[in-house]
């Protein structure tokens, strides 16, 4: 029992935020959110060196299939890093069809998918819902709210009760990106009509493992995030001068900062128990996971929104970053369930099943 | 205490009641419901100047001046029809609720002569020139210089600096200028209102552009822009007293049209809840009802406020409102995003532009900051409202 | 459409705040708190004397049967200020079981009782809920939780679809009065054993005007409680000197008593909205209720509970009056409906019914 | 990063766990479960030095002074087991907790030897005497004074002056005392630590009641009290880094005892709820999984913080534990008596005394005042964790 990084994990830590820092700039995002079709939103030379220089597309996949061998505690370090910076990269769904694959895929499955995952060939995309019909073999339907989805090459679904990966080049798949709230992970619809799509040796253990992983790394962004928002709003209240005075030596505005910091000093722990507890098969995990995500998104938005407050009237202007920190934390908050329905399994987790006890 | 309208207050609700729709179904149907403020500006001067043609552009004027007279249960009601008719909002709402109270309060015979008719016709767009880069919660830190140049008789001010969050300013005829008359002087003391023609040379404005993809607040830069000598509201040097009684019109009759946009905004919620089944979420539900109560209350609040005879006085409701409404809209916005879940979060069309809830979750992040912040408004209600001792000022 | 108190009206409030004052001090409330058996949080001095010299026992019932026929917005400023005292009398179950009877009951019925409950010689309670069973014309079964119930000689109580009344001394009944948190207005449970009761004629009425008196009155004390936590606080704020300063100078404590001010202002409008709402049968009367009960016992609880906060350690203490306040807040939350049940009735009749349009 | 446990501390938490159960079943089944801490207090004297005999009364103590140099893991696993035994909550807190650990640091060989023992062996109850009518929140602000009194080599500290807030005073054994030290010294300078013997004729104790109706609070009067010489923890004119580190410990392990009494109160809330129906309730539903998970992450940071090598070291986390779980509770005491309705307004009997949850919501209102309020926790995180410039000083 030691609730703190082992000397890798503070090196790996240390590596992505330096990583993140120096190639997520404000310039390059920027640049992503203003670009059209499928790289709306995409940072695509960014995704490049992350997954080859930096070889962590794979960071929590096996050594044997080209992933880093590591887990979901090195996963949730490499998210937070990446939200700290709001930045524009397909890592989401990516780790959601290597976890899934690599937990509920066949042998051949792993063998097909797992390396080309994990080089950051293939960029994955997962669905929360969405009504599929199966006829003679063939998925039809649509499947919407695809985080990354026009630039995703390969999409999870449940659908008859399996786990499936369509290919989305595949005959029958029509992928329309939208314009979204958040500029930095677009969403898009899948439209499939009588598709061929590859069914998951155990569905059940996949989507498990896509949503531990999606929950991980929603969770770990909002982390990143949320400290971010009050890094920069510190350092901006000890620039800024109204009536004579640095505005953060404001006691309402100095408390302010501080209930930030009480949320996110346990947005931390939650992300990490989480991760720790799926890593170790605890059976605390689902409780784990719910508590994490619905947490760790309300405080990002609380800290989000703050950040804007604090920034007074420069805080909601397009050319300031404050805006692009509270889209993520608005589109954090809905993907792959809402608070409310993150509680609602706690819920029921600890009243109906006992799990308090 | 009465909150009934009486016959004739009910016959006035159905006289412009019907003229409203009449124009709404008419000859304005395509500006009804527009949601923004920068879209169709020409057809909404027009919807001004129509107003203004029959009568109904400042009703709470004096009839001398293009107005009414009307009684506040009057204004009440011709806010609620106006926006149940679906009628745009005013674009020149700065001109009609904050620059024509304070003209006719503090202006000489022949100021009112030369301002309010083209704000009563619909003709004049005015804007607010009052922050600055440096002067945002701490207002009184104008820095904008004004200095009075020219041969006796024929002297003009003579103004340089810049203004910041000035809205509307891209379109406006008009602005009122704070700016510091005396060399050297601080604080509130040695500032002068004026108003300035936006259409000269001196006066160059840039949007600035917003989280929500649209752009309705402006910088304006002052670069030896100019005015007559006798286009000063109030004495020289005391233009901090009329930028703080113009404020106090803010908590005016204006309120009530505003509520009533956010009436369509809630009830545009609760459509919404209905239509995808969230009206059903005990949860959901809850926070409806806290919508609701909190808009009837300022409802209510301003009706208490309104009810008093001296409109400039700060009681409690007026010194409260601000941060009440600020508040009320941030929490609903935020339910109306949970509310539309992620389908609220997808634009309908190609370019970043949001329909009326998104639209709302986004821009009411600044409704808690501009006008003075929340923060702001504490400092207010506790130091008049309440009585407590300021804060020691200068540096830790 | 002047939503602003008479020239009578402003003189009744300063009577009543001015009588109050007066004599709703610390120490003879405390005494009340300290008794026991009927009189247990009953001051029965200053129950006479506002029945008797001020004549306002009655005050929102017909002259005709002793009353000072005014409305419920001049029964709210009686209960605002005995709320702004905290003090111990049975003013809401009188005016409750008034009103009911005014409403509800036949003419018979009405020249019965109204007279002795203006002059404050009937003491009235109310219930909220209740299993009784009527056999052979009799009620039997458990009344619980009835303010002032052992003070009370009357008894309102719904069954088998009508309205009853209850004389507390009648053969058959047993009421035990209950050690509340909020001594001021002790709770009891009345059993009825086969007791004879009078149905009102008007059962519907009288319970729908003994609702809209309660939920005002609680409303108005409420109100009345908040504002009095806040005054006194800032009273302290001022006189209470830490780290040089009078704290009443500290940013973060003035923007806490600037936040209970926004509130008590909503407060306001709430109560007075209901009250007038209610005198001029609008319909709204019904929305205006439940918002004013659930929005006002809000309030006031917050309030209390900043007052204690913001005194520091004395707030906590048995001797200062703040636990006054705060259990009298808490009391009022519970009495006749949560405010979670009464927003779910504000839902109900904007979501369901439409009442927003 | 591990969280699960080794064989040998699932050995070590059998181990604790089969004392426990025999002695709360068998010779303190009179004493489990007991709420409060000023209740059946000779019985739970007995207790601590039953704890003592076998052990188990300062686990994380070195081994020579009576500890068991317990690893984190198994300090974990005691207050677990600990709480789930039932066993009462330890009347000895302070002395095992603040007391120990601080003469551990500080103290010369000479003073561990003299104080360590009696608080090992449960025979010496300690409060904690800081807080004074004028110094609360601004605890430099101490009036206390102490002066040397005596012949050379027979010096004695001579105290006067009044604390407030003494929990437990009344049955404590002994008590540590901030007092000013240096005449005309003012705030955190010219204090010293003294360690003083209650039973004597210059201490004089009386209780503050409580608005719960209990009184574990005590006014403590200081009148020529005395000490020996060398009673003084650190040195003279030093005593507030001493108070400080002390308030250090108090964010240590005993954070995990409490925190599994927050459990106990928690699994309260939901029997009511499972009990009245209301578990069914979807937006009680939402407070209890609030509730939940604000334990299990008080319960994580707690062990965040512990990991660090460096007790001492105040860290984000650290910082942050204080206002953390004081409004938890307070946020339960108010779900719970929302989920026990007006059930728990009543007594059950005679006397104004409270069961678990309504007593828990009463005095949960002082949690977030006592041992630094929520708004001095909030400046220290701001000024500490964040580096926020200070207030300027002085009066407005």
């Amino acid at each position: 029992m030691e609730f703190a990084f082992t000397e890798e994990q503070a090196m790996i830590g240390e590596t992505v935020r330096t990583f993140f820092a120096d190639n997520a700039t404000s310039d390059r995002t920027r640049a992503a959110m203003a670009a059209t079709g499928r790289d709306a939103g995409l940072d695509r030379a960014l995704w490049s060196a992350f997954a080859g220089e930096l070889g962590l597309a794979g960071v929590g996949l096996p050594e044997a299939h080209g992933g880093a061998g590591l887990g979901m505690v090195e996963f949730a370090q490499v998210a937070e890093a990446a939200g700290a910076r709001v930045a524009a990269l397909p890592l989401l769904g990516t780790a959601m069809l290597g976890r899934a694959i690599a937990a509920g895929g066949s042998a051949a499955q792993q063998e097909a998918w797992l390396p080309r995952l994990a080089a950051g060939e293939v960029i994955g995309t997962a669905a929360w819902g969405g009504e599929l019909t199966l006829a003679a073999g063939k998925l039809s339907g649509m499947v919407p709210y695809l985080p990354h989805g026009a630039a995703a090459n390969l999409l999870l679904v449940p659908a008859a009760g399996e786990a499936w990966l369509v290919d989305l080049a595949a005959p029958g798949v029509t992928v329309t990106g939208h314009v979204t709230m958040d500029q930095t992970r677009p969403l898009a619809t899948a439209r499939l009509d009588g598709v061929v799509a590859e069914r998951l040796a155990d569905g059940a253990a996949a989507l498990a493992a896509a949503h531990a992983a999606g929950w991980i790394g929603l969770a770990a962004e909002a982390l990143g995030g949320a400290q971010a928002a009050l890094d920069r709003t510190v350092a901006y209240s000890r620039e800024r001068v109204q009536f004579g005075r640095p505005i953060g030596s404001f006691q309402a505005y100095k408390h302010r900062l501080a209930d930030m910091m009480v949320e996110i000093e346990q947005a931390r722990s939650a992300v990490y128990w989480a991760a720790c507890a799926v890593d170790e098969g605890s059976p605390e995990a689902l409780l784990a996971l719910h508590a994490a995500k619905a947490f760790c998104a309300e405080t990002f938005h609380m800290c989000a929104g703050n950040m804007i407050q604090l920034h007074g009237g420069i805080g909601f202007t397009w050319e300031h970053d404050a805006h692009l920190f509270f889209k993520r934390a608005r589109s954090i908050l809905s993907l792959y369930g809402s608070p409310q329905w993150h509680r609602e399994r706690i819920a029921a987790l600890v009243i109906d099943q006992g799990a308090a006890a | 205490m009465k909150l009934g309208f009486s016959a004739a207050d009910e016959a006035f609700r159905a006289e412009c009641a019907a003229w409203l729709h009449e124009q709404m179904a008419g000859p304005f149907a395509d500006i009804r419901g527009i949601p923004n403020l920068c879209d169709a500006i020409p057809r909404r001067k027009e919807w001004e100047q129509q107003l203004a043609a029959h009568r109904w552009s400042c009703i709470g004027w004096p009839e001398e001046w293009g107005g009414r007279d009307a009684t506040l249960a009057q204004q009440v009601i011709f806010a609620e029809e106006y926006a149940r008719a679906g009628a745009p909002n005013r674009i020149n709402h700065i001109g009609v609720e904050l620059a024509g109270p304070t003209i006719l309060a503090f202006g000489s015979a022949e100021q009112k002569a030369r301002y309010l008719p083209g704000i009563a016709a619909g003709t004049a767009i005015w804007c607010q020139g009052y922050s600055e880069p440096g002067a945002g919660s701490d207002l009184a830190n104008v820095k904008t210089r004004a200095r009075l140049e020219g041969e006796p008789g024929a002297e003009e001010w003579v103004v340089n600096g810049q203004k910041v969050w000035t809205s509307l300013a891209h379109y406006s005829d008009m602005i009122f200028v704070v700016a510091r008359s005396e060399e050297g002087s601080r604080g509130p003391k040695g500032l002068s209102f004026l108003l300035m023609d936006m259409d000269q040379p001196g006066i160059e404005v840039r949007p600035i552009g917003q989280m929500n993809g649209e752009a309705e607040f402006n910088e304006t830069f002052l670069t030896d822009a100019r005015c007559p000598a006798d286009a000063m509201l109030g004495a020289q040097g005391e233009g901090w007293q009329v930028a703080m009684a113009l404020l106090a019109f803010e908590r005016g009759v204006s309120t009530l049209g505003q509520q009533m946009q956010f009436r369509n905004e809630l009830d545009a919620v609760i459509a919404a809840a209905r239509a995808n089944g969230l009206a059903a979420d005990p949860v959901v539900r809850q926070r409806i009802a806290r919508a609701e109560t909190g808009l009837r209350l300022m409802r209510y609040g301003a009706l208490r406020m309104l009810s008093g005879t001296d409109l400039a006085a700060i009681d409690g409701a007026a010194l409260t409102y601000k941060i009440q409404w600020a508040t009320w809209r941030r929490n609903l916005g935020e339910l109306a995003m949970d509310v539309l879940g992620q389908a609220g979060e997808i634009a309908p069309g190609e370019e970043y532009r949001w329909p009326l809830l998104p639209n709302m979750y986004l821009f009411s992040r600044s409704d808690t900051i501009y006008g003075g912040t929340n923060q702001i408004q504490r400092n207010l209600i506790a130091e008049r409202g309440l009585g407590l001792p300021r804060e020691p000022r200068g540096t830790p």
